[in-house]
Formats: C-alpha cells, structure tokens, sequence
C-alpha cells in the first residue's frame, strides 16, 4: 500500500505506532488511577501488572511499526516520514521502553511510586522519540521534544521523597527549557533563512542558493546547540551527570539510552537531511564537539566513584563517539549510528538494570567500594555487568565493538584520521574506568558480611538482563543483519534528503 | 665393525690402505651414554639424599655402595672403549696415505637460506691425535677419579659431568664445522661449569663456576662473531670448504681476515685462559683436582691451541693476528708464570703454570709452528695431567690426615705440608718426572715440545716484526726458565724439608691407592717418552738425540703436515723461508742444549734455595710485603677486572633498572595515567553542582560556537 | 521593519538569557526563560510576513508548550521546596562533581 | 599418516576444531563442577594438542601459501570473512600453543585453588583467542581473536595474581590495548584502501592487494608496528611485562611469555611485511627497529641481572629474547627470519618451563625471591636439573633449540647489518650474566634455610609437565631442520615480497 499523504487519514496509519502507544499511555494513567496508588496507600497485590500492561502497549506499539514496513511512502517530502531510518529509530525507542518498563516495577513499588503515572509518563516520552525520529518539519521536532522532555523532567524528579530526585528534576527543567531556548531560535532563524520548516524544503533551499545565508549559518549553529545539549555533548553537558545521578535509577537508564537516541536521530535527520548541503557551516562545530566531548567526558569518568555518575560520564562520551558518525555525513557513518544507538540501548539498560539490582532498597549501595567482591557473592549478576561494561567498553564479542567498528568505517570513508584516532585513544582511557568496576567486582574481596545484601532479582529483571544480554552478545557475534537493517534505515534517510536535493542517481 | 684396520696394524708396511673410520659416531656416543647412565643413577642417589635432608639429616657422607660399582664401571668404562675406538682408527690412519679429512656426516643440522650446517664429524690427523689425547688422558683420569672421589657423595655425578665432558671435548675436536665445532665448545664449558662448581654447597665454589662459565662466554661472543664474519665471506660454515677457499676468496693481511682471526682468537683466549680472559682458570681450581687435570690441564683448555691450529690457514693469511696470537701467548706465559711463583696453593701453582703452558702454545702457533703448538699440547696434558693427578694425591692424603684429626687446616696449602715424600713416593717420584718434564729438562717430553716452540718464535724474528719476536723469543726463555723456578719451589714446599702438617695428621699421611698410583705412573711414563715423537732432526742427530737413538724423527711434524701444509705454504709464500738460526745465532742443538742445561741448573739451584726457607705453616703465616704481595695477589688483575670492568656493569644495570626503567619509563607512563586521573578529578570541579554555573558554561559555549560562525 | 523587529528579539533573547545567568530564584528564572521563548516568538512572527504562515502557527505551538513546561516546571519547583523550604538554587547542590 | 589423514578430511576441519574446541571445553567446564573443571579442561587441551599434532604430517612442506585455509563470508556487509589457514610460520605458532595449553592447565592444580571452574573456562577462552590469532586470515577476524586474548589474560592476572595483580592487570591491558586500538585505525585504513570500487575487504589476501604510497606505508606501519611492538614487548614498551610476569599465576605466565609475546613478532612477519613493504625496507624504519631489537638484548638483560625476584628476572629476559627475533625479522634475510621464528618456538618452550618452575617453587615456600631459595640441588634435585637445563636453553647453549635460533638470527643479522648483530651478540655474554647467578642462588651455595630442607623434590605431575618440553628443548636444539624447512618456503615468499613490491606513487594531494 501506498502512502498518499495528501489524505489525512494516511498520517493516522503512518504514525500508528505513535498512536497506539499515546492511547496505551493513556489507559495506563487510567488504570492506575483508578487501581490506586501506592503513594498514599499501601500497594495492592499484584500491581505489578500495570508494568505489564504498558510493556502489551509496547508490543502492541511494536507490531504497528512493524507493520509500517508494508507501506511505501509517497513522493514529496510530508511531515511525517515513513522511511526505514524513521521505523530503525523506533525499534530502539519501543527496545529502551520495554527494558525500562521491565526493570522498574521493584523499585516503583519499594519507593511508593504513583505506578500509573509513572508508567504512563514512560509510554509519552517514548511517543515523543518516536516522533522526534520520524518528522520532517521542525515545528514538530520542537513539539516531539518538549513532549519527551517535560516527560523526562517529571520522571527525573519522580521520586519526590527523595531531594537528590528532586534536584535532579529542577536542574533538568531549567537546563533543559533553558537550552529549549536556544533550539527555538535556531529553528525561528532557519525558518527566516529559509522560507519553511520542513527540511525537504530548507534543504531545497539551501541548495538552489535561496537561503539568507548569515540568518541559515546562526540558525544552524544555534539548532546546533540546542542538539547538542540534548545529546549531552561538552560543553552542554553540565546537566548530565547531576540529572543521571539524581534520578531514580530506572529514570536514568531510560533516559541515558532513549533520550540520547531521540536526539541524535533528530540530529542527524536536521542536518543530514536538512543542511547536508552545507557541510562547511557546521562541520568544524560537529568535530570540536566531538573531540572535546571524547575526551573530556572519558577524562572526568577516570576520577568517579559513584558508579552511577561515572555511567552518566560515560554517556556523555558515547556522545561524543557518536558525534563522530554525525560528523562523518556519509551512509556508513549514518548506518553505525543507528546500529550503535541500539547496541547502546541495550548495554546502557542492561548496566543500570545490574545497578539498580546492587543499588538496594533506596539507592544508597552506589559506590564503587560495594562492588567489591560482587563477583562472589552473585556471579550471575556480576558477570552481567561485566559483559555489559565490556561492550560499552567496545570489546569484540560485544556489539559495542560492532557499533565502533561502523563507526570508525564511516570516519575512515570520510577521512575523519585525527578524529578516529582521539575516538581510539580516548576509548583505551575509558577501558580504566570500565575495567575498574569490573576489578572491583572480580579482584576484589568484599568487606565482609557484617550487613546483609539486600540483593534481588525480580523476574522482569531477569528478562530485561536476559535480552539485553541477548541483543549485546548477538549483535557482537552477527551483527551482519543488524548492521544490513541500519544500512537501510540509512538509506532510507540519506536517499530521501538527495532526492530533494536532485543529487540522486 | 671391519677388521681390516686392525690387520693392517699386524701387518707392518702393508701398502696403504684407504682410510675407513670404525665407528666415529660411537667414540662420541659412549660417553654420553655414559653420561646418562650415571645421571640417571645419580638422580636416584641425589632423590635418596634429599629424602634424608628432608628428614632432618645432612644426607649421606658416603656413596651408595649399590649404585657405585655401576658408576665405577659405566663411568671409566666408556671413557675406555672410546679410547679403544680411537686406538683402531689411528691404526687405519696410521697406515692410511690420508691426504683430505674423512668428513662423516649424521644428518643436516640447521639448513636455511644460504645455509646448510651438517651434524658432521671430520677424522684426520689432528683431531686423531686430539681423540687420543682426551680418550687417552681422559680414560687415565677417570681411573683416578675413582679413588679420588671414592668417599664422595656424589660420586655418580661427578662421573655423570665427566662423561658428559669428554662428549662434548669429542664433538669439540671432531666437529667438521665451526657451529658443530661450537657444540662442543660451549658443552665443555658447561661441563667446566658443573664441574667447577660441583661442591656447589660452598659459594665460593660455586662462584668459581659461575666466573668460568661468563669469562668463557666473552670469549664464545667472539667465536659467534668470527662465524658469522666467516659465513658472510664464505656462505659456508663447514672446515673443509672454509679452508679449502680461504686462499682464493681473502686477500692475505686483509682486513676480513685479520677481523675473523682476531675474533677466533676472543674466542681461544677465553677457553684457554689468555690474556685478557685468564682469570677464571684460576679460580676454576675450586673443582675436584681430578677435574682440573682434565679440564683445566690436560684438553679444554687446549681447545684454543687446537681451534688455531684447525683454522691455521687462516691466521696464516692474518700476519698481525698471527703476531697478536704470540704475542699475547708470551705475555700471559711470563705473567702467569710471576705470579705462579707466589702462589701458596698447590692447585694455584700449577693453574698458573697451565696458563704459563697455554702461552707457550699460542707462541707455537702464533709464530706458524703448528705442529709445534699441538706438539706441546700433548706433551703438556701428559705432565700438566700428571701434575694435578699428584697433587690430587697429595690433596687427597692431607684431607685425609687433617680430617683424622678434625682439623681445618687448608689441605691445600702448600705451606701446611713438607716433607711428604717421605710418606708418599710413588706420588713423589712421578711428580719429580713431570716437574723436569716442563721445566724442560733433555729427554723428557717437555723439553722437545717446549724448545721446539722457542726455536720457532726465534726464526719468526727473522721473517716478520723482527723485533716484536725478538722481544718474545727472549720472554719465551725467560718464562722457562721461571718455570723451572715456581716448580722446583712446589716440589720442595711440598715433598721436601720437614714436615709442617702437624705431628698428629702426619701419622695419617699414606700413599694413595692403587687405582690412583697407576695413572700417575703411566702419565709418568709418557712424560718421559711422550717427546720423542717429534724430536726435530737436527736434534735427533746430535748429541741431544743420543745421535739418533731416540726413535723418531720428527713424526708428528709430519703427520700434522696435511694439515699444516697449507697454512705453511701461505706463509711462506708470503713472508719467505725463514733462517734457519736463532735471533742472536746458534743452531737448535746449541740453543736445545743451552736451555735443558738452564733448566737443570735452576731447578738444582732453586732446590737447595728453597731448602734453606723457613716455610711457616698458613696459620702463623704473615700476609706477603712489597714485590711479593704484589705478585701472591696476581698483580691486581682481579681486583681491577672487578673496579673497571664488573662493578661498571652492575652499576649500568642497576642504574637501568632504578633509574631507567622505574623512574623513566615507568615514571612517564604511570606518569601519564596519573596526569589523566588528575586532569579529570580537576575538571570535575567545575561541576560544581550549581544551576547557574551549569547555565554560565553553557552560554560561554554558545558564544563560542555563536563567534566562531559569525567571525 | 524585519531587522527592528529581530534586533528586539535578539535583545529580549539576550536578556532571557543573562537573566537565567544571574538570578538565583528558582522561579525567576523560569520567567527568563519564557522570556526567552517568547523572544523567539517574536522573531517568528516576524519571519512570517515575509516567508509565510506557519510562522504564526509555531508561535502558537510555542506558547502551548510553555504553558505546559510551566505546569511542569512548577510542579517541580514546589516539590523541591518542600525539602529545602526555598526556592534560591544556590542551595540545590546535593549532586556535584 | 598422510593417507590417514586424508581419509578424515582433517585438513577441512582441523582448525575449525582447533580454534572452536576450547570455547566448547570452556562450556563443557562451566557446566560441570568446581571440582572436575582441571581435569576436564586438560582432557580436552590435551585432546586438542594430539589432534593438532595430524598438522605435521597434514602440512605440505614446499608450499608457501597457505594451506588449510577455508573462508565464509561473516559479515557480508563489511567484507568480513571468517577465513582460517595457516602457512609455515603459524604451524608452528599453533603446534606451540596447543602444545603449551594442557601444560599450563596441568600447571595450575596446585597453584590454583579458588574459583577454579572460572579460572580453567577463562584459560580455555584465551586458548580459543590463540588459535584464531594465528590463524586468522581476515584482518577484522584477527583483531577479533587479538583482543580477545586480553580480557581472559586480565581476569587471570587480576583475579589470581599476586599483591599487586590490579596494577598488573591494568597496566597489561592499558598498554596492550592503546596500541591494538591504533592498530583498529589501521586496520580500517587498509579496508577503505582496498574499497577502490565497490565494498571493501578485510581479507588478508585482498589487502595483499591494496597499493599504498610510501607516505601511506609509513604511516601505516607505524600503526601497527606500535600495537605488535607493545606486545613484543620491544623496548622501551617493555614495562608492563615483568609487572604482569610477576603477579600473574603460574599458567597465566607460561601463556603470557610462551605464546601471548608470540603474536607481536607474529604480527610482524605476518602483516607488517607482507602488507607494507616498502615502508618495511625503508632505512630509518629498519634502523629504529634495529636498534630498538637490539637495545632490548642488552638492557634487557642488565636488568634482569639485578633483579631479585626470580619472575621479573625471567620477565626480563624474555625481552631480551624477543629483541632477537625483532632484530631477525628486520634483518629481512632468510636466516635471520627462520633464527626469529626459532627464538620464539624456543623462547616459548625454555620461558614457560621458567615459569613452570618458578611457579613449583612458589607452592613450596611462597616467595619468588631468589634470596629465600639457595641449595636447593640438594633437597630437590630433579627440579634442579629441570631448572639447569631449561636455564641452560634460555641462555642459547648449543645443542638446545635456543642455540640454533639466536645463531641464525644473529648471522642472518649480520648479513645486512653487522655491526647491529655484533652489539646482539654481546647479549650471549650478558645471558650468561643474568641466568647464572639467579641459578646459583636457588640451587647452588649452603642450604642454610630451614624452611628450604623439607622442600619436597618435583611430584610426578610436575615431572610428566616439564619433561616433553625440556625433551623439545634438545630435539630442536639438535635437529631443527625439519621446522626450518616448513617455515622457509613461507619465510621466502614474504621477503620476495618485500624485496619485490614497490610503493604505489604518491597522491597528488594530501
């Protein structure tokens, strides 16, 4: 079936996914309200379910976009875009919300949570990625953001017992409507530059010379910025560790997987698609992020010890890795974003899921030191951690490996050599801060057993570890079909932008 | 195995025969098999005496009596057949009119590249009369050792070294290239080394080994480095071709080969114990006197002597190195033989003497006699041997005496004996015949081999540097003289004047046994007649050769000659037929009959000189003054090795390792990590938790961004 | 009348924004920032008679979405007042380094 | 044998096995109890080792390609193969580590005693990365098993090493892996070099193909020669080795020293020739190499000498020993190559054996100082003949296998630079001046400690592990020849090769 966009019934079928899972956001709110909530009263038997019940709004989220692939979209450049990139983007979206769903429910429930809401607040925030990943008009860029934005303020501050929580919530706000800012107004001076705000159109523009060029060159960098600080690249990552660290542990590690993605899904459609005809004006942007990104981010993790902050360092310099592939502007480099933002997904979760099992009743086993002799006391779990850190590590064996070699291919096809080599040299910097949880957990001995372990598995834990293990293990030892699906979603992207351009074969 | 060379042996002046050797590959084998019998014997006597330190003793004082008589018979046993071997393969030598080496080859060694090195032994002349010596003299050793090691516990080992020893001095002189030539070079070594060290309880010993075995690798840089120059000439590493090639492919005097034989004689001065890597032969007496007979006497440290007159043709092209070989040899006779006058240990004495002997062969072969230099091998490992064997006695009688009376006098020391010929005669009289002998008293062995070599380094003074052999023609009497002194004054301290062992230990004082006595008086016997192989014609002819009563003439001149033939040839050709007449005129039998006369006159002399000393045993003694001190401490050579030569080396490694490695390289790279670690810890403090200071760096890199796009 | 207009709203803009950097009220500067939105509203408003009309219409979006962070952003404010009984963020800074 | 062979079809599956073999003993392990995991992980290296002994006889002498091999493409999309053969020069690198493998397990059973079910999977997953390193035919595959090899060798030295085993560890893998990283570099370099038309390729032989301009080369070479010199370890990179040496576990140091070393010179004769040739001959690379190799012989060995723990002595000269085999390699003749090739068999059987004993020794008294030990040829002779002639092969005594190489890699050395190989040569004399006085003080002087005199002498375990290698130690020191010809036809192609291939012309720009 053909997409036909100028019937306004066919935006309802291409963005099903989107749609389902508002509507399932919604009846989770509902459900919860009315199941009552744990917040006030004690919680119910069996409330667990209402987890459950947004990970079948997933699912069900997950075979509509699954369904997408049957439809060919039409010409032109619509707001909505039905193209691979758009549906690869969500399956790292709807991956990130089923393990988030999944690891949360223990903890939603130690700490009294509004389960509904909360669940619910995860369903929109993934709605807003999916949007952020499948427009081609910023004023919906703009929207989708703030839709997963205020989502993520309020779930970072979600624990509302709790002042790091608290704080974490307020420092995201701020920073975050803040940086919004700046956002607006790159995209209010594209639009000026420009003439529109679909980016087939700007990129029209800016090829056939229409755009105003001062006006375009500000927008850019601004548009920029806004990005970047959404992505946590140095130096508009100062939020970063703080919100990481202060948010309840499932927040953040939906946060650091899914939020980072959206955004660079984003970026990368903006100014692929968008201002892929001007390289020039944001390519030297692009790569001093990146290189101060790389390498300060991995610098600062040397000297952490509270491991949540040091994977909140850590996520600031995968930002920085990937700003590489963005960088690049090539279908490889393009094909290793995706393929990595999903191998990151995975392995970021799945590090915070072992986390938050070690972590204890109310986030207060964070430091390094309780690691110590973990791997005694619960192989499984520290044998987890380890593969998980292996591969944000980028070993072979793990598809973190993949996602770098992609990456590091694209660079070379775009000749990135100074920029490859701060990736490589800032990697073996990051292997300390990685190898040193796991020596700890390894080589280590623990401090004894004179307070009790109050470590728990529960069974959605397990699931979510068992995936993540899954996805990271299997896309490290063949990755071939990941890697031909991300080429696609590439092509889907790039493709689409040279079309517009006239520049395709 | 054929019988034909023993038949041709009955049958004197046969026709010649062609020359097939009777089992090559077994002379060598025996002794290993030797080897690994004992040693398998000796780990099960070795497991026994640590079962019983483990149990809290000290192990066993005594052999094994169930193992020993193995040993007794493996050890000595093989040593023996070899030597049976040797003796049938002389016979078809003997009779045979063998021009070219016998090369027999086992398989291929190492083959790579331009290289192809052949498991391969070479029979001819000299490497016959090399066999002899170490089977012969060897065999009589290890006879002596039977009585000599007979209380020791680790008796199967020493056989198991001594076995191991002659394999490895097998392959030394039957290599048929220089890398199998190398095998052995180094497995003597090795044995040296195990040897040396075999009471290796005693740190000292121990130390001792450990000395020999780095100086002789000094010496082996050489050997590899000469090899390698060798190979890149030739492209080949085998004797024959080596040789064969030599006079065609280097220009004589030329730089190629003056380096190669320069290296070649790094090499042999290590082994044999020249100037300046003699210092560890010394300290190699630490080993069982059996040993130092062996090894430090009678062959490994004539491998230098016999590696030179292997690659004669060689030194031949290499005037200088010829010069540099004499030159060194004299040197290292006369200072040898100083120091050796001094000396109060009996081993000490006669180490001396053997490096003074080892000079004295390297003249021989520096100044092109060849045959000559290995002329005086083989008469020195006769009465070098002899001489360690009797002094072992002697050694062997005083450990007994003092341990009688639980003494711990040194047994050694020549000052703590006297008078113990009386008690010991047939120790006595055998030693007397060797001290002639190399003091080179007419006819004993000594004095034909040792003028000969003299006589030699007087002509080459007439044909090259006439003034540089000159001086060392003069050295040369000179050191032969002192011989006579330092062992006319060993014999007397010793054998001589009253007794100084102590009332008690000299009622404990005994002749050694049988299984001892016989080697020393067969040694004795070739000390005597072991000359008259190569008495020079002219000699022969004279008075000095009772007018030709000796019976030959010349012999082992002659049979070296295919050996020697080319290397002599060169020389000629090249420097001319030398005079025939000493530096200062005279012929050899007036300079023959000058020396013997010299030698028998300060022997006499030296001998009612010393019985006149008052020799005070070691305890009382006062340390030595003036001149003496000088030479009792050998000159400081040691003492100057370790300042300038040890201690810069250690300094240099352990400045490496503190200095360079822990501070340097290590420094610079945890220097590094701890930097990084650093740098982040700083930079994190700009995360200083406030919204405002977050909101500041974020507006100063918007500025950033914002200037670099509009500037 | 385009460059008057996008100078006020770079001025606005840029008094948005020193405003977030100086004060210390949590709400103050929640107000800086909607000064800052609406700057660009501004700007938006402006582009819009001269390339189309979907600037008004993101104007209208924009303020939506602020009117929603203010919910938001109150809700927070107010619930970290409950911990700290102030709303100066000098004093939130339990999470640093 | 052949014919037997060949009706198995074993050239078709041997190194299948042989690489995949231990992650299914390591499996095996994990499922079976703590208590049986050393024996089953012996069963199976041992199993492996005697099937890879079919290699021998399976490999055609003559031929200098590589045989065996087999290539299914595993990544299609990258041009990534899993490609496996080997030629002359990894037959050996295989025979040698399956050889090594049982012994290092057998090593443990004493030294061991906790965790051993990890500790025998994590040994048999570092066999695996082995293998597959030395018989890897695709770059992207190689670096797979390269690094590979370092997260096992991390937890073995971490977890079961000494005081300072986290320093130790890190210090390994930090250093190993900034190197191996800027190798990926290159690695990706050549992909994209090979792209020319269409889809790159990592295979070895279409990179073979790959033209590079000297600048290129250089740059190149340099990337590489850094990861394979880090892991040499060629000095001045040498550091981290006697930190790992000493804090690791016995097994874990025989692997380390008798194979993991391996792969840097390995690396060098298998991609840095062969793939930039011109950059490989350039004067002022061979120099830096030489004098680097050459540096390492006798600094090397003036550190050893003073150390007082007998481990990091050993450590030490082990870089004394590879610095032969580099100086070899880059003397680019044929002897010098095939003496390297025969350092490292060597260096491997003679090193592990060193650490074998050093490690029976640290069961019995729980010191590694020499100073503790002295006299012990009297409590523990067969252990002291053990130590005699192993020491006495690491010294490169003739008539042991380390002999034969260090002379071939001297005089091949000394064909093109002699003066490099007389400065090498000295390293004979300071051998000699490490390794003997550290046997003289454990085995020789007075037997003046107690705790030394109830020292139990090798068990028969210990005897049934050291005695196949120092009986290697003296068959190839006495007969090398039939190694020598297998390595040579391959030894011979990589040096017509770079004797043969000139630099493609330089870019016009860049």
């Amino acid at each position: 079936m053909t997409l036909d966009f100028s019937t306004p019934a066919h935006y309802l079928l291409a963005l099903l996914p989107e749609i389902v899972l508002s509507v399932w956001g919604m009846v989770v709110l509902l459900a919860g309200v009315w199941r009552g909530d744990g917040a006030t009263s004690a919680p119910r038997a069996g409330s667990g379910n209402l987890a459950v019940l947004a990970m079948v709004g997933v699912l069900a989220a997950a075979f509509a976009n699954g369904w997408l692939y049957g439809l060919t979209p039409g010409q032109g450049s619509p707001m909505i875009a039905v193209d691979r990139f758009h549906l690869f983007a969500n399956w790292i979206f709807l991956l990130a919300a089923m393990l988030a769903l999944a690891i949360s429910p223990a903890y939603v429930r130690r700490q009294r949570l509004q389960e509904g809401e909360f669940h619910a607040l995860v369903l929109f925030a993934t709605v807003g990625m999916m949007l952020m990943g499948g427009t081609r008009d910023l004023i919906v860029i703009f929207l989708a953001l703030e839709v997963m934005s205020i989502s993520a303020y309020v779930l970072s501050g979600f624990n509302r017992r709790d002042p790091k929580s608290a704080e974490s919530g307020l420092k995201y706000f701020l920073l975050g409507a803040f940086s919004t800012g700046f956002l607006l107004y790159g995209i209010a001076l594209v639009y000026g530059a420009t003439g529109s705000t679909n980016l087939g159109l700007i990129a029209l523009a800016i090829g056939s010379d229409a755009a105003v060029g001062g006006l375009l060159h500000v927008g850019i960098a601004l548009l920029a910025i806004g990005f970047a600080f959404k992505v946590s690249a140095i130096p508009f990552h100062m939020w970063t560790p703080d919100v990481y660290e202060g948010a309840p542990s499932p927040v953040t590690a939906f946060m650091s997987a899914s939020v980072k993605a959206a955004a660079f899904v984003a970026f990368a459609r903006v100014f692929l698609v968008g201002f892929g005809g001007i390289p020039e004006s944001w390519y030297a942007i692009g790569w001093w992020l990146a290189a101060l990104t790389m390498v300060i981010a991995n610098v600062i993790a040397l000297a952490q010890t509270n491991v949540k902050r040091l994977l909140a360092y850590s996520s600031i310099a995968h930002a920085g890795y990937l700003l590489v592939a963005i960088v690049a502007l090539n279908q490889n480099a393009t094909a290793g974003l995706l393929f990595y933002l999903l191998v990151y997904t995975a392995m970021n979760i799945g590090a915070f899921a072992v986390i938050l099992c070690v972590s204890g009743h109310g986030e207060e086993r964070l430091g390094l030191h309780r690691y110590a002799g973990l791997g005694a006391r619960h192989p499984a779990l520290a044998v987890c951690l380890t593969i998980f850190l292996l591969s944000l590590a980028g070993f072979p064996g793990t598809g973190g490996f993949m996602g770098k070699i992609f990456i590091l291919q694209g660079a070379a096809e775009a000749g990135l050599w100074t920029l490859s080599v701060i990736f490589v040299l800032t990697t073996v910097v990051s292997y300390y801060y990685y190898l040193r949880i796991a020596w700890y957990m390894w080589m280590r001995e623990g401090a004894g057993s004179d307070e009790p372990d109050p470590v728990t598995v529960p069974l959605t834990m397990r699931f979510a570890m068992g995936a993540a293990v899954a996805v990271v293990i299997g896309l490290g030892i063949f990755p071939g079909g990941g890697v031909s699906f991300a080429r696609a979603g590439a092509e889907g992207l790039l493709t689409a932008g040279a079309l517009l351009l006239g520049a395709a074969p | 195995m054929t019988l034909a060379p023993l038949s041709g042996l009955l049958q004197e002046g046969a026709q010649p025969a062609a020359y097939e050797p009777v089992l090559p590959g077994l002379i060598v084998l025996l002794p290993l098999l030797g080897f690994v019998v004992n040693g398998i014997l000796a780990m099960r006597v070795g497991a026994r005496a640590a079962a019983a330190v483990r149990a809290g003793g000290d192990g066993p004082e005594r052999p094994d009596d169930g193992h020993k008589r193995w040993v007794t018979l493996v050890g000595p046993g093989v040593v023996g057949l070899s030597f049976v071997l040797v003796l049938l393969n002389f016979a078809g030598m003997f009779h045979a009119d063998l021009h070219d080496p016998v090369v027999v080859t086992y398989w291929s060694w190492m083959v790579t590249g331009a290289l192809e090195v052949d498991a391969a032994l070479q029979l001819d002349q000299l490497s016959m009369i090399m066999m002899l010596v170490v089977t012969g003299v060897g065999f009589l050793i290890h006879v002596f050792s039977v009585g000599y090691m007979h209380d020791d516990p680790g008796y199967a080992r020493y056989f198991s070294y001594l076995n191991l020893f002659v394999f490895f001095m097998l392959v030394l002189v039957l290599g048929a290239s220089f890398p199998v030539m190398f095998v052995g070079w180094e497995g003597v070594g090795l044995c040296s080394y195990l040897l040396i060290g075999f009471w290796f309880q005693d740190r000292e010993k121990a130390d001792a080994g450990k000395k020999a075995f780095i100086v002789n690798r000094i010496g082996d840089f050489g050997f590899l480095v000469a090899m390698f120059l060798v190979f890149t000439t030739f492209g080949t590493l085998a004797f024959p071709e080596v040789f064969s090639e030599a006079p065609e492919l280097l220009e004589y005097g030329g730089a190629a080969v003056t380096a190669i034989t320069l290296f070649l004689f790094l090499g042999a001065a290590g082994k044999s114990a020249q100037i300046p890597l003699y210092v560890w032969l010394p300290d190699a007496m630490a080993g069982p006197t059996p040993v130092s007979a062996l090894i430090h006497a009678a062959t490994m440290v004539t491998a230098g002597v016999y590696m030179v007159a292997r690659t004669s043709v060689l030194f031949a092209m290499a005037p200088v190195s010829s010069a540099v070989v004499a030159a060194v040899g004299v040197l290292t006779a006369l200072l040898a033989a100083t120091i050796a006058l001094a000396q109060h240990d009996i081993k000490k004495v006669l180490a001396y003497s053997t490096i003074s002997q080892l000079g004295y062969m390297f003249l021989g072969v520096g100044v092109g006699a060849y045959a000559a230099g290995i002329f005086h091998l083989m008469t020195h490992a006769f009465f070098k041997a002899l001489l360690f064997l009797g002094s072992g006695a002697v050694i062997h009688a005083m450990h007994h005496a003092l341990h009688g009376t639980h003494s711990h006098a040194d047994p050694q020391d020549m000052r703590n004996m006297g008078g113990l010929g009386a008690s010991m005669p047939v120790t006595w009289i055998t030693m007397w015949i060797a001290t002639l002998a190399i003091a080179g008293v007419w006819p004993l062995a000594g004095f034909f081999s040792k003028d000969e070599i003299i006589w030699y380094a007087g002509l080459a003074a007439s044909s090259s540097y006439p003034a540089l052999f000159t001086v060392l023609w003069v050295l040369a009497l000179a050191t032969a003289l002192l011989t006579a002194i330092y062992m006319t004054r060993l014999m007397v301290m010793t054998f001589h004047g009253a007794n100084r062992t102590g009332r008690e230990e000299a009622r404990h004082l005994h002749e050694a046994p049988r299984v001892m006595t016989i080697p020393l008086i067969l040694l004795a016997i070739l000390s005597v007649v072991g000359g008259w192989v190569n008495v020079p014609e002219e000699v022969a002819a004279s008075v000095l050769g009772l007018a030709g009563a000796l019976p030959t003439s010349e012999w082992l001149h002659h049979w070296l000659e295919p050996i020697t033939a080319s290397a002599t040839e060169i020389r000629y050709e090249h420097l001319g037929e030398p005079a025939h007449a000493a530096p200062f005129g005279g012929g050899e039998v007036l300079w023959a009959g000058l020396s013997t006369l010299a030698a028998l006159a300060l022997v006499l002399f030296t001998a009612r000189a010393a019985a006149r000393w008052k020799v005070v045993p070691a305890a009382q003694a006062a340390a030595p003054t003036g001149f003496k001190s000088l030479l009792f401490n050998k000159w400081y050579v040691d003492e100057f090795y370790d300042r300038f030569v040890v201690e810069p080396v250690l300094a240099a490694s352990r400045f490496s390792w503190r200095v360079i490695d822990a501070v340097l390289i290590d420094g610079a790279v945890n220097g590094l990590g701890l930097v990084t670690r650093a740098g982040g810890a700083f930079v994190s403090l700009f995360q200083t938790g406030q919204v405002n200071t977050y909101a500041l760096v974020l507006t100063l890199g918007v500025l950033a961004i914002l200037g670099f796009v509009v500037f | 009348m385009l460059t008057e207009a996008l100078t006020t709203s770079a001025l606005l803009f840029v008094i948005g924004t020193f405003g977030v950097l100086v004060r210390r009220n949590a709400i103050i500067m929640f107000l800086c920032i909607e000064l800052q939105l609406n700057a660009v509203n501004l700007a938006l408003v402006a582009f819009s008679r001269y390339v189309g009309v979907e600037g008004q219409v993101f104007v209208f979006f924009v303020m939506t979405v602020a009117a929603a962070e203010a919910a938001v952003g109150l809700a927070i404010i107010i619930s970290i007042f409950r911990h700290y009984r102030t709303v100066n963020v000098d004093n939130f800074n339990l999470l640093k380094w | 044998m052949t014919s037997l062979l060949q009706a198995v079809a074993f050239d078709s599956w041997i190194l299948h096995v042989l690489v995949w073999g231990p992650m299914a003993a390591m499996l095996h392990v994990l499922l079976e109890d703590e208590e049986r995991s050393g024996q089953i992980a012996f069963g199976w290296t041992l199993a492996l080792f005697v099937v890879s002994l079919g290699l021998w006889w399976s490999f055609t002498v003559g031929d200098p390609g590589f045989q065996m091999a087999s290539s299914v493409p595993w990544i299609e999309a990258w041009g990534v193969h899993y490609a496996l053969g080997i030629d002359g020069i990894s037959l050996f690198m295989v025979l040698l580590s399956s050889f090594t493998a049982p012994i290092a397990i057998l090593g443990s059973f004493r030294y061991i005693t906790r965790r051993r079910k990890s500790f025998h999977a994590l040994m048999l997953l570092l066999q695996t990365g082995i293998i597959g390193v030395f018989t890897a035919l695709d770059l992207m595959l190689f670096y797979v098993f390269f690094e590979l090899t370092l997260v096992p060798m991390y937890f073995i030295v971490g977890v079961w090493g000494g005081k300072r085993r986290i320093y130790a560890a890190v210090k390994f893998f930090l250093y190993t892996a900034v190197g191996s990283l800027l190798m990926l570099v290159g690695i990706l370099y050549l992909y994209a070099a090979t792209a020319g038309a269409g889809d790159g390729s990592f295979a070895y032989l279409d990179i073979l193909g790959a033209s590079l301009s000297m600048r290129e080369q250089l740059w190149l070479f340099a990337a590489f020669a850094l990861a394979f010199s880090i892991k040499v370890p060629l000095f001045p990179f040498h550091t981290w080795l006697p930190d790992a040496h000493v804090e690791a576990p016995t097994p874990g140091s025989v692997v380390l020293a008798a194979i993991l070393l391996k792969m840097g010179t390995y690396g060098f004769l298998r991609f840095l020739l062969p793939f930039f040739p011109a950059a490989s001959q350039h004067p002022a690379v061979v120099t830096v190499m030489l004098v680097l190799g050459t540096a390492g012989i006798v600094y090397a060995a003036w550190v050893a000498a003073v150390q007082p723990d007998a481990k990091k002595l050993v450590a030490y000269t082990s870089v004394a020993h590879m610095g032969f085999v580099v100086i070899g390699i880059f003397a680019l003749t044929v002897t010098g190559i095939q003496g390297g090739l025969v350092v490292m068999i060597s260096h491997g059987i003679s090193t592990g054996a060193l650490f074998l004993i050093l490690g029976m020794l640290y069961e019995r008294r729980h010191t590694r100082l020499t100073g503790e030990f002295g006299g012990l040829a009297r409590v523990a002779p067969m252990l002291a003949l053990a130590l005699v002639i192993t020491a006495l092969a690491s010294i490169g005594l003739p008539g042991t296998s380390g002999f034969v190489g260090e002379f071939l890699a001297l005089l091949g050395t000394f064909e093109t630079h002699p003066v490099t190989a007389v400065i090498a040569t000295s390293g004979v004399i300071f051998a000699a001046y490490y390794m003997l006085p550290m046997v003289q003080r454990v085995l020789f002087n007075e037997l003046d400690r107690e705790e030394n005199r109830s020292m139990p002498d090798l068990s028969r375990r210990e005897i049934f592990i050291l005695s196949p290698m120092v009986a290697l130690m003296i068959v190839i020191g006495v007969a090398p020849t039939p190694i020598l010809e297998r390595m040579e036809p391959s030894v011979d192609a990589i040096l017509e090769r770079v004797h043969t291939t000139p630099p493609a012309e330089e870019p016009a720009d860049s």
